[in-house]
């Protein structure tokens, strides 16, 4: 009966919790399977390792070290990479890793009947096309030189691919389990086998997730007994519980608003880790609906924006307000880029050459359950007022809101991007190649553009295709006027007193494997 | 028995007062009424409908609630003070020495318990007996009160017995301690003809085996010509006039009384027009001036209108409330 | 209608033919018991038959529950029957279109025990009796149709004046006046009183009463009272029947069956009244043993067996039908054998 | 004997309660009409009375928002006024954005207000026309319209509005349309249990015995009849939508900004708790007290209509 | 009695069915697309096409419904779209919880609101009448949210008596019980109260008062079990608004029970999860009823099952 079920899935021993981080999250996750999500990454950056890692080497320079590839060569034309595998390597099951199971996680990444998320990192693979679209059953690019060697050959060269193998998604299964799993690898702790630092203990659905250390972890056993995240739904309950000692991590991003109370309050001196977030806040433009088809308008807009005033009052200012796409940290970020300026009197004579003297009227849409982006539209939504445009906040649901956006249908939206992977690629090409444009409600109408973005892809000259990059960032954003810059902005973490060590990614992200890496309780 | 006690009434009712006090005003309900209810009686107490009847029953017993309240007067039960006198003494009274039986047998009881415990709590709030023996006491009153299959009945609900059963359990519940006094408030307006010749000839049995006094209330004049021995006619909180049973048939005094009797149809008449009073009851939050029945009365004069007459003899224990019997006369 | 020619009628000129004639008339109800009991079906009225001449007052008698409501409501077609015929003038009311029942509604209405239940407390005086009116369309204007209220309510002995109060405003009394006010504004042929005065002191009843009595004179009325005062029913009627769980024991002119009642129930019936006389008192009185059966599963044979001194097996077993004895119609077996108490 | 004192007055206490009787009543009350059975109501029942004024007072307030409310809700000077503590020009301080926090309180209530009684208008419309007919029709028309209200009252209500409002997307609008849906059931029920009774009165039978028409019963015999239960269901469904509002707020499909609900303020305001507690108090306590107000006044006008009820 | 439950599910199943095919068709005619939720950001067309004819998503609306109650019957409520997971495992992990939660729940509104509704009867018209109804009101006039984070700051945050969230100990429950429990107890102090002075206008209780009886056996021993049968009932009926207060209290007080998956399902789209969570609520209060229904003919004597 009800007592069965309700121990299901929950640690049967008594765990002590003296020397386990806890962690808190707002929504339950759909899988610990890093092929299967785009959205979750904190579990499968601890339990499996990847072929090589991507680690900050400083203030939001990031570097790529061995993973479980110890070292790799790289032919002249950027075509052939050979990875040499670490030997003896163990999965916390006991069995070997070999050259065999990184052949069979591609592969099943690859397979549609997988029905993974995360081909894209893997794309550039020769012959992932074929297996994707169900025409292969095996990688032909990727070869297995013998059991600790493996020779991946790219359709054509692809500057970022050791960083996207670095990705969360790139994560290395062990063959026989995971096949043994089927559906429920990702879900069943038992079934979900990595090399990683920790192993998968426990997951409660809408409680808590817990995974505990592996002791036989070939980098050697991590300082901590385990990591815990509580799914807590409400941030302001997260809030208390980590302000009454339940948590030992509060992650500000939930609560952005209390940001300058936990940076002015004494009591938190000291706990406060700040990283860069590689990532960048926006507002879009749909080229396909009245008035957003006129540059004039759309440049009238961006300088509309109040920018800083939005950065200071609802982001206690902790960030950097930003006039292009490129984020600082990324590779190829452009600190020269001209400013867009806050000029009220440019912008409402801009307006008034387009025709719209007076103003006119405009929707912006966002999902229902966001209270931080209402504030940032309620704020637009008074400063758009003073050049005349009246704009109407709607609201839909998630769902609705996707499925409207990417039927290239959403008048106007905010929202923010951060980096996958340390290039412009994951920029650019995500928002303006052509495909991608109208799928997030652009509608860029420039074709030349567009095609550039796409081509720039296959320079293989590195320093020609960052200088392509931010000649395109200009031409986009100052002179198309394609979106609305708004900021970069830091990612601010308060932690307990008895944790220490605690990082933040190279790209800001709350996942990191830096949980490993030098973290430890202090009690 | 002491001899004091034995020449008093068992209850004495002397100028009850009990009033209601309503938002629209102060509702004489019971104005002065005496009533004298000797041992081993049936008195009766007849009268319209909202007259009094029922208030002066449950003064006797203090069950007046709130916004209703006794005045003035005085009850004496055994030569006891009753009115103001301790809530615990009344308790002790009810349902042992004076119990009452109410109209409404479909709802006088609980519906919720059988009839047996309802009985026995009766018994157990006065007596310190064993459930046990509370319970065959129970059943032996039942069976005195003509209740077939009494063992059986005992674990009845009230729902499950007819009107007439519930009327007997409830007559059995009142019997239960053997009361001296009991009351009954129109035991059978509610029950057929045939089922109120029942009760009422087990009334009369009761009065004669256990030597119990009862006052009867009713309305209905062919009840109490049936069983009382001495009658009091009530109208609009006062008595009007009291008399032997014969006496009050035979020499009908009080207007009032004779109107009463000549609206009903007699079995015998001829297929005339009925006698009525013209009017109707008085609304006793605006009593007219004089004499309370002057309004609808055919013999009224000037001085009906306005002095309130009291209550004249008649000779044989016969009071008439009228100025024609003042000066022990009559109608023309 | 034969039964109806057996009992001659000379004493009262005023009566004449058959106005409603009651047929073989079965009424049973389902009652579910809440699905918590097995259903159940009360036989509220079974197989009754009579009839009622225009202009005379027939009483209905018996116990609660007997089914004498039921076979008023079944004669208004408030209820729809389950077996047998019902004729008005003649017509089968059965096989009524609903604009003829209708129109037919006229000449039939009912009187109500309850007082306070008869009339709309939301309405007033006016609204309440010239509803029948305003239904029909009787009048033209309001004002005609206010002059016939006014009318109305002066026949029944209401002051016009008070024709815009509500029904809390008025006594007891006065609400049945009003009750019968409505019932009367169609100039109905037959009018059901279903105890009109039962709930009233017996002040307030005579003056009903003489109303009714009035109004069947001036207005040529047909009664069917229903009642289970004896008193009252035979000071009111011309003819009485007494009903016995949903059967007819006995059928006769009033005085006939006061004087000398044939079937055993209408005896202990009459018995039991108590009489307004102290002297009529008696000691050692035939009382009727037991409560009335329930209508759910009646007795076998003879209805009213269980609680007859005088049963037998024959009354166990066979129904008794209703058969003429001397100028009266009875459902007894036994009645040649009994004798008065 | 302490004990027995106590025992006496317990009972004096219990004891006071006598119903006056209806026959009683007939006699001594020239005027029961509801009104003025409300009246009276509300000069002996001084927390109903209380309430009612409170309840006055916010709709003023709501009507006469322009006027009453120092500032205009949706002007902001995040720059400035940001999380300005209580003070005399702003009694109730400023939000995250600069605004008047008494201000959007104010035009808060007309969306409050509006979702308190819309909702409930139509739900109870809808309910007492389904509630008589199926009383009244019985049969066919009372199973089919009963199976739709056990769907409607078997969903957990929140669940259901909830999935309305995500189906039709969140706007004041949609608001009405989710809680009527969830609403109505419950007043067609309650219409048709009187429905049932009041069918069974003599009066009914005494119209049908006249001819009157099926659908001239209903609207003339029977709907009058339920108004008292009616008034009473109003002022207690009142509450309960404006706090279902709240609930949907919570779930982030109430009210659509800029217009603003008390739910919505009380949960856009909670996360400032700790630090600027006026902006989750103040309209949290608003919504306590017009909701208690309601719920005093609803108690109030039952114990009033009683009688009423009873009908 | 067999019977009696037999006709009261079977009369339950059209009901039942009604249910599924409202959300079914609710949940399927809404311009929202569960699959690109699901698919979230790097969305493939093709992907998504295969996707859907694997979950039958474009067979008709009709076809999709039968095929559902078809499974549902034989207790396969799908495949939650999002969690990847069988829908009545993930019901029957949280029910549990909110089983608890709800009993707790219904134990802290019977504390409060019982005794307060006798206490307001029996003082009527008092301060004390006034101050408990106020009392038990207050928990209706709140939203739950902010009377469970008014607590959480007091007694968790400001205090440290209990924990701000958790389920696992009675010390955590306390806070959501009270919260959840406050809400609903202003129902049944209502009812209790107006029942209870209703039944204190009975003639049987003039009756028991004759007997002789003592005033507090009249209103404990006569008053009160009649007046407490139809509290027994709204028992039931509260289950829904329990289960609809419990949305919010497991998500303030981090429970994992079905509040919080039906709160998620409606987020992501997640049909079947949503379905089967609202079937299995309905199921239940349908359950409640039956019980309420039960336990007041065993009650009532009047009704008493035979
Ligand atoms: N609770 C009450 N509130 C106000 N007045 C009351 C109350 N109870 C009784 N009365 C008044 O007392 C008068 C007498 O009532 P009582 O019940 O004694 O009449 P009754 O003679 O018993 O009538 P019935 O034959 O109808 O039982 C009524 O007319 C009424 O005016
Ligand atoms: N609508 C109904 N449904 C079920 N049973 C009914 C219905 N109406 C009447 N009965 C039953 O039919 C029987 C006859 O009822 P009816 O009202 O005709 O009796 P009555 O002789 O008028 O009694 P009373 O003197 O109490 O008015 C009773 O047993 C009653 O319970
Ligand atoms: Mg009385
Ligand atoms: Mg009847």
């Amino acid at each position: 009966g009800a007592k069965a079920a309700g121990a299901e899935g929950a640690p049967a021993e008594k765990i002590s919790y003296d020397n386990i981080m806890r962690l808190g999250e707002v929504t339950e996750v759909d899988t610990c399977d890093g092929q299967m999500t785009t959205e979750y990454y904190d579990i499968p950056f601890m339990i499996f390792d990847r072929l090589v890692e991507a680690t900050s080497v400083g203030e939001g320079i990031s570097e790529i070290i061995p993973g479980l590839a110890k070292s790799w060569d790289i032919s002249d034309d950027g075509l052939v990479y050979t990875f040499h595998l670490q030997q003896g390597v163990k999965f916390h099951n006991g069995k070997d890793f070999t050259a065999e199971d990184v052949k069979y996680t591609f592969e099943r990444m690859l397979l549609p009947e997988t029905g993974a998320k995360n081909q894209d990192f893997i794309s550039p693979i020769k012959g992932s096309q074929a297996m994707m679209d169900g025409a292969a059953k095996e990688l032909e690019g990727l070869e297995i030189v013998d059991d600790f060697t493996v020779k991946m050959t790219l359709e054509q060269p692809f500057g970022a691919f050791l960083a996207s193998l670095a990705t969360p998604g790139c994560g290395i299964y062990d063959k026989e389990t995971t096949m043994e799993a089927g559906k429920d690898f990702g879900l069943i702790p038992e079934k979900t086998i990595g090399t990683g630092p920790y192993y998968f203990k426990s997951w409660v659905l809408n409680d808590e997730k817990l995974i505990l250390k592996n002791d036989s972890y070939w980098r050697g056993a991590p300082a901590l007994d385990g990591i815990s995240w509580k799914t807590v739904a409400d941030a302001d309950t997260m809030r208390m519980m980590f302000e009454s000692g339940e948590l030992d991590v509060f992650d500000c991003d939930y609560a952005p608003t209390q940001i300058g109370y936990f940076m002015s309050n004494d009591k938190y001196k000291g706990n406060t880790v700040i990283g860069n977030r590689v990532g960048i806040y926006y507002y879009t433009f749909n080229q396909s609906i009245e008035p957003f088809d006129d540059v004039r308008v759309r440049k009238a807009l961006q300088m509309a924006i109040d920018r800083q005033s939005i950065l200071d009052n609802l982001f206690d200012g902790r960030g950097q307000v930003l006039s292009g796409i490129m984020p600082p940290g990324l590779v190829g970020y452009n600190p020269n880029l001209p400013e867009i300026k806050y000029d009220l009197d440019a912008a409402k004579a801009l307006l008034a050459e387009a025709g719209y003297p007076d103003g006119f009227e405009m929707t912006i849409t966002q999902s229902t359950n966001s209270p931080d982006t209402l504030s940032r539209n309620e704020m637009v939504q008074a400063q758009l007022a003073k050049i005349g445009v009246k704009v109407t906040i709607e609201q839909v649901d998630e769902a609705t809101w996707y499925a409207v956006r990417a039927d290239g249908e959403l008048p106007m939206y905010t929202t923010s991007w951060s980096a996958d992977f340390n290039d412009p690629d994951n920029f650019l090409y995500t928002f303006f190649a052509p495909g991608n444009t109208q799928k997030r409600s652009f509608n860029f109408k420039n074709e030349a553009l567009s095609n550039r973005v796409v081509a720039a892809r296959a320079i293989t000259d590195n320093d020609a295709r960052m200088a392509e990059y931010q000649a395109l960032e200009k031409a986009i954003i100052q002179d198309e006027a394609a979106w609305i810059p708004l900021f970069c902005k830091q990612h601010i973490f308060i932690t307990s007193n008895r944790l220490k060590g605690f990082r933040v990614s190279w790209n800001g992200w709350t996942s990191t494997w830096h949980y490993y890496d030098g973290l430890h309780i202090e009690n | 028995m002491s001899e004091l006690q034995k020449n008093e009434e068992l209850l004495k009712i002397t100028d009850l007062k009990t009033h209601f006090f309503t938002h629209k005003g102060v509702v004489p309900a019971v104005d002065g009424v005496s009533i004298e209810i000797p041992r081993r009686q049936i008195v009766g107490v007849v009268g319209e409908s909202g007259c009094g009847k029922s208030v002066t029953a449950m003064s006797v017993l203090q069950l007046i609630s709130r916004p209703g309240k006794i005045v003035g007067g005085s009850i004496r039960l055994d030569g006891r003070e009753l009115v103001g006198a301790d809530i615990n003494e009344i308790r002790s009274i009810r349902g042992n020495k004076v119990s009452v039986i109410f109209q409404e047998p479909m709802t006088s009881l609980n519906p919720v318990y059988t009839v047996g415990r309802q009985v026995s709590e009766a018994i157990t709030a006065h007596q310190a007996v064993s459930q046990e023996e509370a319970r065959q006491r129970v059943v032996d009153m039942f069976k005195a009160v003509g209740i077939p299959e009494a063992e059986k009945r005992y674990k009845s609900y009230p729902h499950q017995l007819s009107g007439g059963l519930r009327q007997r359990v409830m007559i059995g519940m009142a019997m239960a301690c053997q009361p001296q006094l009991l009351i009954a408030d129109e035991p059978t307006t509610a029950l057929d003809v045939t089922i109120e010749a029942q009760i009422l000839h087990l009334m009369k049995q009761l009065e004669h085996d256990f030597g119990t006094s009862i006052m009867l209330i009713t309305h209905n004049l062919g009840v109490v010509a049936e069983v009382c021995d001495y009658v009091y006619v009530m109208y609009a909180g006062k008595i009007m006039e009291q008399a032997g049973i014969f006496d009050l048939f035979d020499h009908t005094a009080h207007p009032y009384t004779k109107g009463l009797l000549n609206s009903i149809p007699k079995p015998t008449a001829e297929k005339r027009r009925l006698y009525n009073i013209k009017g109707m009851v008085p609304n006793l939050l605006r009593l007219p001036k004089g004499c309370r029945f002057s309004p609808r009365c055919e013999y009224a004069r000037p001085e009906c209108f306005e002095h309130e007459p009291e209550l004249y003899d008649a000779g044989n224990q016969h009071l008439v409330r009228c100025f024609l019997y003042k000066n022990g006369g009559g109608p023309a | 209608m034969t039964q109806a020619l057996l009992e001659k009628n000379a004493e009262n000129p005023a009566v004449k033919g058959d106005l409603l004639e009651v047929d073989h008339v079965v009424k049973e109800f389902k009652v579910s018991g809440g699905f918590r009991k097995s259903s159940a079906v009360v036989h509220a009225v079974s197989d009754v038959s009579f009839s009622i001449r225009e202009g005379e007052t027939l009483a209905m008698v018996g116990e609660s529950g007997c089914g004498k409501s039921t076979m008023g409501r079944l004669i208004l077609q408030l209820l729809e029957l389950t077996s047998g015929t019902i004729r008005f003038e003649g017509r089968d009311l059965g096989e009524l279109s609903g604009e003829e029942l209708r129109h037919i509604r006229k000449k039939m209405q009912i009187i109500f025990q309850d007082p306070y239940a008869s009339l709309n407390p939301r309405m007033n005086v006016f609204q309440i009796i010239s509803e029948p009116l305003t239904t029909h369309r009787v009048y033209a204007t309001q004002k005609e149709t206010e002059e016939r209220v006014r009318e109305l309510m002066r026949i029944v002995g209401i002051r016009p004046e008070f024709i815009n109060r509500y029904p809390h405003q008025f006594s007891g009394g006065q609400r049945q006046r009003i009750g019968i006010a409505r019932a009367l504004a169609l100039n109905p042929k037959l009018v059901v009183c279903d105890e009109p005065v039962s709930a009233l002191d017996v002040s307030i009843q005579a003056q009903i009463l003489n109303l009714l009595h009035d109004l069947q004179k001036e207005m040529q009325l047909t009664y069917l009272f229903i009642s289970h005062d004896l008193g009252v029913v035979r000071y009111i009627s011309d003819r009485v029947c007494v009903m016995f769980l949903g059967k007819l024991c006995e059928i006769g002119q009033t005085e006939d069956i006061f004087k000398d009642p044939l079937h055993p129930y209408t005896q202990f019936l009459l018995a039991a009244v108590p009489k307004p006389d102290p002297h009529l008192r008696r000691e050692k009185k035939a009382l009727l043993k037991g409560e009335m059966p329930s209508p759910v599963n009646p007795p076998s044979g003879c209805r009213f067996h269980t609680r007859c001194p005088y049963a037998t097996d024959r009354c166990i077993q066979e129904e008794p039908q209703m058969r003429e004895v001397r100028g009266r119609r009875v459902a007894c077996h036994n009645v040649e054998c009994l004798t008065i108490q | 004997m302490q004990e027995a004192i106590q025992a006496a007055e317990f009972a004096e206490e219990t004891t006071r309660f006598m119903p006056p009787r209806e026959d009683v009543e007939a006699e001594l009350l020239d005027d029961t009409s509801i009104w003025s059975s409300l009246k009276s109501m509300l000069k002996n029942n001084k927390l109903a009375a209380l309430s009612l004024a409170v309840i006055v007072i916010v709709i003023l307030m709501a009507v006469f928002a322009p006027i009453v409310a120092p500032y205009d809700p949706n002007f902001q000077d995040a720059d400035n006024l940001r999380f300005a503590a209580p003070s005399m020009a702003h009694w109730l301080g400023c939000d995250e954005l600069g605004r008047d926090v008494f201000s959007r309180l104010i035009y808060g209530a007309r969306v409050s207000l509006v979702i308190g009684l819309v909702p409930t208008l139509i739900a109870m419309t809808i309910g007492t026309v389904m509630g008589l007919m199926s009383g009244y029709m019985g049969k066919k028309v009372d199973f089919i319209i009963m199976r739709f209200a056990d769907i409607v009252l078997a969903f957990p209500s929140l669940l259901l509005a909830m999935v309305v409002m995500y189906t039709l997307g969140a706007s004041l609008v949609n608001i009405f349309i989710a809680l009527s849906i969830v609403k109505w059931a419950g007043t067609a029920r309650i219409v048709r249990a009187q429905t049932l009774s009041l069918k069974e009165k003599e009066f009914v039978e005494a119209a049908k015995a006249v001819g009157v028409k099926k659908w001239i019963i209903m609207m003339r015999h029977i709907l009058p009849n339920c108004i008292p239960n009616l008034i009473v269901l109003f002022s207690l469904n009142i509450p309960d939508s404006i706090m279902s509002e709240s609930s949907l707020s919570f779930l982030g499909i109430g009210a659509v900004p800029p217009s603003t609900s008390w739910g919505l303020m009380v949960y856009r305001g909670k996360q400032y708790l700790f630090n600027y507690p006026w902006l989750t108090l103040a309209p949290g306590v608003a919504i306590l007290i017009l909701v208690l107000a309601f719920n005093f006044l609803g108690d109030g006008v039952r114990d009033a209509l009683d009688p009423y009820l009873k009908d | 009695m067999a019977r009696y439950i037999l006709k009261r599910v079977l009369i339950s199943i059209p009901v039942l069915i009604g249910v599924v095919f409202v959300i079914f068709f609710m949940l399927n005619v809404v311009p929202g697309d569960p699959v690109t939720l699901m698919m979230g950001e790097h969305i493939k067309p093709d992907l998504i096409e295969a996707f859907r004819e694997r979950m039958g998503l474009d067979d008709p609306f009709i076809v999709q419904f039968f095929n559902y109650l078809k499974n549902a019957v034989q207790g396969d409520f799908g495949m939650s779209y999002k969690l990847n997971r069988e829908v009545s495992g993930l019901i029957f992990q949280a029910f549990p919880h909110t089983l608890k939660l709800t009993l707790w729940a219904a134990l802290v509104a019977w504390i409060i609101g019982i005794p307060a509704g006798i206490l307001s009867a029996v003082k009527q018209n008092t301060l004390v009448d006034r101050g408990f109804m106020t009392f038990s009101l207050m928990g209706v006039s709140m939203p739950v949210f902010w009377a469970g984070l008014l607590l959480q700051y007091v007694f968790a945050y400001k205090l440290g008596w209990l924990p701000v969230t958790g389920y696992k100990t009675w010390q955590a429950m306390i806070m959501p019980s009270l919260v959840l429990g406050w809400s609903s107890a202003g129902t049944i102090a209502r009812l209790t109260r107006s029942n209870l002075l209703e039944i204190m206008k009975n003639d049987f209780i003039r009756t028991a008062r004759a007997k002789g009886l003592k005033e507090g056996t009249v209103v404990v021993g006569h008053a009160l079990k009649n007046a407490m049968l139809p509290v027994v009932t709204m028992m039931a009926i509260q289950v829904s608004s329990l289960l609809g207060g419990a949305v919010m209290t497991e998500s303030i007080f981090g429970i994992p029970g079905l509040g919080r998956v039906a709160v998620s399902a409606i987020g992501d789209r997640d049909m079947p999860l949503l379905q089967g969570t609202i079937i299995f609520t309905t199921m239940l209060i349908i359950a409640g009823n039956l019980i309420a229904d039960l336990l007041y003919s065993v009650l009532d004597p009047r009704i008493r099952v035979e």
